[in-house]
């Protein structure tokens, strides 16, 4: 592997030492713990994420799809119990619903691209402010709130796990690992690349371009449902501003990992590091308390670009 | 001596009254640092639920933080992480916005959401005639926005006063005055406008000045920001009464925090700040002219 | 013998413009069918609509005698009918592997065979004699070996019918003859191959049987038996041909280019030569010898140390634009990937590089309209439309709309790698004559070519490249193919020392 | 000129003609000039942004980088007070230190970008955090004022103009009509299109890549000056939420006036029409109040997702 690709992971262990510098704590277990599910929301839909980009598209939707997602999960869940009462067939019921409704507005976002031939970009900003929008409204402007008791019932799916890890970091890792398969070792994520790379190629080799573009936003709608199927324990509700800007971190997430924007090829293992080092910037500025909060900001700005110059550093010589 | 951590989760300062309440954040910590060498404070931000989770867990988990000061970004996905901090046998003070569960907190300071429309509502109803026409704006779509309208609904209710129209103006300056210029395009006949927040208000009397509309109407804006409360001193008849809901409450709740720690004063309870509102006549005790807001 | 494929009177349009007008002809299995015809000719057009890329806007074509629409490429790819493209079809951030198996991956269970379709790859492109990791990504390839891999993507498949649009239009000799022995197999095994050149020497070696198409019209098809290169000349383009080569000029004595040491890391050593004024100077050499790199090395391109003087000033290095302003400019070997802009109009591209000249605040229109008309007619470009997009000219059109943007500079020194690639014959005649008449006006031309017969004919004086440095330089007499090969490939000093 | 090409302006048209059925305001001077005049911020910007996408470029920072501008420009002016006091002079020196700052910002940019060789993307993600922060920062959390006496001398730049146009809207119409002219009939607007289209290609065509693409950041920082020059006299302030979400406004309108999102081909009126578009949409939401207003972001996303669609009509026939 050339030394640049490894610019993210570089960036990574830099993170890491100095979080560790900075406070004994942050290597132990209950802060790992901590970060790496709460990184599981947007990993796993950045996971989706890069595979969309990679075929050449974007997805700004995300954050509010999966704001609308959980409301809908939250509704369908609060209308349930009457009839199934609290317990696993309700859980399994509110999962099915996150995974279908996820699905559902993958699809669309795809038909629209693929099928009507409307920028994604456009597509995906439109769908962004429905969505936004309609969860705002099915909340009245307030928040929808899972049933009490459905809530400490669903919350180990947040909390809990087996051998000591957390179900959510379980699951984000099953779905890096297939996802870092699904884009080397299989002909779907060779198509997406073919795809990004040159759509006019890929038609000509046979490839069903239309369909694949389309499966890639169906797949990060899936994954969209999936991860607010491990959100919704953790908070219990869902609002007009769950998820805001998750689009612009998993994005960002997948170009520090190496992905090139404009498609043609993917790293799925990047986006997973670039994931990692969006969350512990968040923690290393909670655990150092040296600057005034307000430029926070600047500091993850200034972190973000440096880990990517670090990547590009072999960028002049070719 | 132990040094002892005091947690504080705040929204961040996206608006007129967050920055202010970030303000006296970071004064009251700066003060209480330098009265009592044994406290240490953690200062986080979040602009969103789902971050100032992530906060609260990472003060816990690496900071070792004796009590924490919470002012939940939204009241239902709080309670939960919250309630595990309280499990842990550390001290929590929730601020301005309950939790949606009774009992959880040792302290709650709060301004009064509930009164704070009421207030502005009596105002109206008192000073304007049946049939008087009014426009509200509305600051960004949450449930302390629904229930400061709601009782401004209600203590208007029976008063004979039209409301023309609500819009959302999410209690940022620009997109007030863009509602607001809308309205008076729309509406011939206005006498009072109900900004809810001074931020919308600075917007709201721009676009009413613009329109040389300003002899036609008042405007009640909410917080007391110093730069409107000036006006009122000055008896702008244009802003004849303000209502308070005072970001210095996260102060309060800090140093009632601060104190219960470093002392046996019992601090514990519940302190709700009522909305007061603020005329020509009083208005000189409101004023802060070095507060950022 | 029955034909596989046929077509009838097929014709078609883009647009309002017709360019193929009723054509008809039959490929029969153990054949090797030759469609010659001058740029524009509709050649790739014909072979677009054979392969299923294009459907006829009329006519019908017969499989096995049935007549049949193809949908898509999927459909005639399914039917046995495989398609070499004239320009890359090819996915430039993919590796060669994944191109060659693009569409059609091999598969254990749900993943790919990764080492199946590497081995695969290897023994395809052994068989070329093409001697590339699979795991290259195609950017980071030569323009011939491109080539290779897109000739090793069709004959993998076991086509029964193979369409090749000039195949050998970036290749020097030795792939050629690699490919046509390859070609040579697939007929004896039964393939019928549709084949379309502008080297007729290739098409006198291998077609059993030629077809001459000429602005859209079918000429004649008969058999390539006693059919000269000359009368197929003179077939496609309706009149006759002198003399294919000008005289050659000998250039003045007043050096205007002094390559001194250059080394472009990586690819070229420690280069060094001299061009005259007036004087066509040929590079030489094989795939690979690092012509293109030297030469973009010289014009700022790519990085390099050493030193470039014009008219005895030495060129800032690294900037294209002071190279071009000091008089020096260089055409590049890939058109479509850094020649041209494809989906821009034709003026857009002929302006670029002269772009100053048409006015340095306000572009003047009237002033690139005009210019676009002395291209077109100076550069005999077969336009259909003014307004078509560079893209959908015919290939050869594309590379002298390249040639009009080069010369629009004006340069003194101008230095064109591969200047006739996919050209027609009576075209190249007409561009051969335009670089003897820079020459004899004064400029200077450097020519690096693969197609030897090319330098030999062109040049006064030819520098050979190997391996990335220089391997010798010929002048009058002595240049002979025998003498250029030799130094290629390193037995040069032999025949130096006995001549 | 293609039907197609007309899309947006029949979506503008369109527009135009619900509004003023909608309301008998609609089309009153006020009302018009209102629109347009609130429409010369971002218009300002999205003239820029499209040098910016036309070769091949984004810039996430435009919002983030006005309310920064804006924030330096009021705290300069009220420092020149004393010194200059209040009077053209110290408006004169406003605008140029606001201009100064949006082209040193556009120059940091475009420096990362075309000279370091880092992804747009992320150089303009980061910078959006950096100048966000810096400006809640100056700001205290708060809100930056510009002195009151300043401001009411300042305030004619907004809401004055000449025979009865504003100020702001003629800045627009002449920055729209000379970016028009920038783009279709100079050199630097060609070699923004060739880059775009195949920077390999321009680069072999002596056209200078990095210089251009630094160019077009730079322009677009010029043009963020500009826009607050004329955004500061509106209500005097600055603070952390100025400018909100403006970057994707702006590359919304950009998109929606046919600019091919990566590069290549750009349209200055069109991108003019995209930004009337998006004003007229709000603008018509608060003069119709026919919905909830939780549903406007929801109508919002339809329309915009329609009035591209409107533009690609031609699509399927190629
Ligand atoms: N997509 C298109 N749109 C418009 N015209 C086209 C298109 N494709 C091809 N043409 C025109 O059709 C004619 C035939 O082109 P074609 O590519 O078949 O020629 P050719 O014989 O292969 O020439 P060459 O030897 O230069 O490759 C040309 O005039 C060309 O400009
Ligand atoms: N973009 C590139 N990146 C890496 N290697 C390259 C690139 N282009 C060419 N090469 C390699 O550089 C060497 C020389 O290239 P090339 O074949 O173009 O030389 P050449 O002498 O110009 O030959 P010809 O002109 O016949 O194509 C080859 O080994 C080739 O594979
Ligand atoms: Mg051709
Ligand atoms: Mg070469």
């Amino acid at each position: 592997m050339p030394l640049h690709a490894l610019g993210p992971v570089l960036a990574l262990v830099a993170l890491i030492i100095l979080g560790a510098s900075l406070n004994s704590n942050f290597l132990s277990y209950g802060n790992v713990t901590n970060v790496l599910a709460r990184s599981a929301f947007i990993g796993i839909i950045a996971v989706g994420m890069t595979f969309v980009i990679t075929a050449g598209g974007i997805d700004l939707s995300v954050g509010s799809m999966a704001a609308f997602v959980a409301g809908v999960m939250i509704l369908a869940m609060n209308a349930m119990i009457p009839v199934l009462g609290v317990g696993v067939p309700l859980i399994v019921a509110g999962m099915g619903v996150a995974l279908l409704a996820g699905i559902a507005a993958g699809l669309i976002n795809g038909l629209l691209i693929a099928k009507v031939g409307i920028e994604a970009f456009i597509v995906t900003l439109g769908s962004m402010g429905i969505y936004r929008s309609l969860t705002t409204w099915l909340a009245d402007g307030g928040t929808l709130s899972l049933n009490f008791e459905a809530r400490g019932f669903y919350r180990p799916v947040y909390y809990d796990g087996i051998l000591g890890i957390a179900w959510p970091i379980i699951v984000f890792a099953l779905v890096a690992i297939l996802g870092e398969l699904a884009m080397r070792k299989t002909p779907f994520g060779r198509h997406c690349a073919a795809l990004g790379a040159n759509e006019q190629v890929a038609k000509y080799s046979a490839v069903k371009v239309d369909r694949v573009r389309m499966a890639t936003y169906v797949l990060l709608g899936m994954l969209v449902g999936l991860a607010t199927i491990m959100y919704v324990p953790r908070l219990g509700s869902a609002s007009g501003s769950t998820g805001v800007l998750w689009e612009l971190e998993a994005i960002a997430a997948v170009i520090i990992g190496g992905t090139v924007l404009k498609g043609g090829f993917g790293r799925v293992w990047g986006t997973v590091v670039g994931v990692l080092i969006l969350s512990l910037i968040d923690n290393i500025l909670n655990l150092a308390s040296i600057v005034s909060p307000y430029l926070n900001g600047a500091i993850q700005g200034v972190i973000v670009i440096l880990a990517v110059v670090l990547q590009r550093e072999g960028k002049s010589a070719d | 001596q132990d040094t002892k951590v005091i947690g504080v989760a705040i929204p961040s300062a996206t608006h007129g009254f967050m920055g202010g309440l970030n303000y006296h954040a970071q004064a009251s910590i700066e003060r209480l640092e330098a009265t009592y060498p044994e406290l240490d404070f953690v200062l986080a931000t979040a602009g969103d639920a789902g971050k100032m989770v992530n906060d609260i867990e990472d003060m816990v988990a690496t900071r070792n933080i004796s009590a924490l000061v919470v002012l939940p970004f939204e009241s239902e996905p709080l309670t939960s992480p919250v309630q595990a901090v309280k499990e842990q046998g550390i001290w929590v003070t929730v601020v301005d916005r309950g939790l949606s569960v009774e009992g959880i907190e040792d302290l709650y300071v709060a301004g009064d959401n509930t009164g704070f429309g009421r207030v502005a509502g009596e105002y109206f109803a008192e000073n304007l005639n049946e049939g008087d026409n009014i426009v509200v704006l509305r600051g960004i779509p949450t449930t302390l926005d629904n229930e400061r309208v709601d009782a401004f609904t209600a203590a208007i209710d029976g008063s004979g006063i039209n409301v023309l129209d609500m819009q959302h103006g999410n209690w940022n300056r620009d997109d007030a005055f863009n509602v607001m210029q809308d309205f008076l395009s729309k509406y011939d006949d206005i006498d009072a406008v109900w900004a809810a927040d001074d931020d919308m208000a600075v917007g709201v009397l721009e676009a009413i000045s613009q329109a040389d509309r300003s002899d036609e109407m008042w405007v009640v804006g909410g917080a007391g920001m110093k730069e409107i409360i000036k006006r009122i001193m000055d008896g702008d008849p244009q802003l004849p009464v303000n209502v308070t809901y005072p970001p210095a409450q996260i102060a309060t709740a800090i140093e009632l925090t601060a104190l219960g720690l470093v002392s046996d004063t019992p601090v514990a309870g519940r302190f709700i700040i009522g909305s007061q509102i603020i005329t020509p006549e009083n208005a000189e005790q409101f004023y802060f002219p070095d507060s950022p807001f | 013998m029955s034909a596989i494929l046929e077509a009838r009177g097929v014709t078609r349009s883009f647009g309002p413009i017709k360019v193929l007008h009723g054509v008809d002809f039959s490929l029969v299995p153990g054949e090797v069918h030759a469609l010659i015809g001058e740029n524009g000719a509709g050649k790739s057009t014909t072979m677009k609509i054979l392969g299923g890329y294009l459907s006829p806007t009329d006519g019908e074509l017969l499989l096995d005698g049935k007549p049949v629409r193809f949908a898509d490429q999927k459909e005639a790819e399914e039917a046995g009918i495989l398609m070499i493209h004239q320009e890359f079809n090819l996915a430039m951030q993919l590796t060669v592997e994944e191109n060659l198996f693009l569409g059609r991956e091999k598969r254990k269970g749900l993943f790919l065979d990764h080492k199946a379709m590497q081995d695969e790859a290897r023994t395809l492109l052994e068989r070329l004699d093409c001697h590339i990791d699979p795991r290259t990504r195609i950017r980071d390839l030569s323009v011939p070996n491109r080539q290779m891999v897109e000739i090793a993507r069709a004959i993998g498949r076991n086509a029964r019918v193979l369409i090749m649009d000039e195949p050998t239009a970036v290749l020097t000799g030795r792939e050629t003859d690699v490919l046509l022995d390859q070609i040579e197999r697939l007929k004896s095994q039964g393939a019928a191959i549709l084949y379309t050149s502008h080297k007729l020497d290739e098409i006198a070696r291998i077609a059993d049987r030629v077809t001459v198409l000429r602005d859209g019209a079918h000429i004649t098809t008969r058999a390539a038996e006693g059919f000269t290169e000359h009368a197929m000349a003179e077939a496609m383009v309706g009149r006759e041909l002198s003399d294919l080569f000008p005289a050659k000029a000998k250039g003045a004595d007043d050096v205007v280019l002094e390559v001194d040491g250059l080394t472009v890391p990586g690819k070229v050593r420690d280069a060094s030569f001299t061009l005259r004024r007036g004087e066509v100077l040929g590079f030489a050499g094989l795939v690979g010898a690092g012509r293109t790199e030297l030469m973009e090395g010289i014009v700022g391109l790519r990085p390099a140390t050493g030193s470039v003087k014009v008219n005895g000033k030495a060129i800032k290095a690294g900037s294209v634009l002071a190279a071009r302003e000091a008089g020096l400019v260089y055409l590049t070997e890939d058109r479509k990937e850094k020649g041209l802009l494809l989906g821009k109009s034709l003026t857009e591209n002929l302006t670029l590089l002269a772009l100053d000249r048409f006015g340095k605040l306000r572009i003047d229109k009237g002033a690139e309209d005009q210019a676009l008309t002395k291209a077109i007619s100076d550069f005999d470009i077969r336009v259909k439309d003014r307004d078509m997009v560079a893209g959908s000219l015919s290939g050869g059109n594309q590379q002298k709309l390249l040639l009009a943007k080069t010369m629009l500079a004006e340069p003194q020194i101008v230095i064109i790698d591969e200047p006739t690639r996919g050209i027609d014959i009576g075209t190249k005649q007409q561009i051969y004559d335009f670089i003897a008449a820079l020459a004899a006006e004064g400029k200077s031309v450097i020519v690096v070519s693969s197609e030897l017969p090319e330098v030999i004919g062109l040049a006064s004086r030819v520098v050979v490249m190997g391996r990335g440095h220089i391997a010798g330089e010929l002048s009058g007499e002595d240049i002979t193919e025998d003498a250029i090969l030799r130094r290629a490939m390193g037995v040069g000093e032999l025949t130096g020392a006995s001549a």
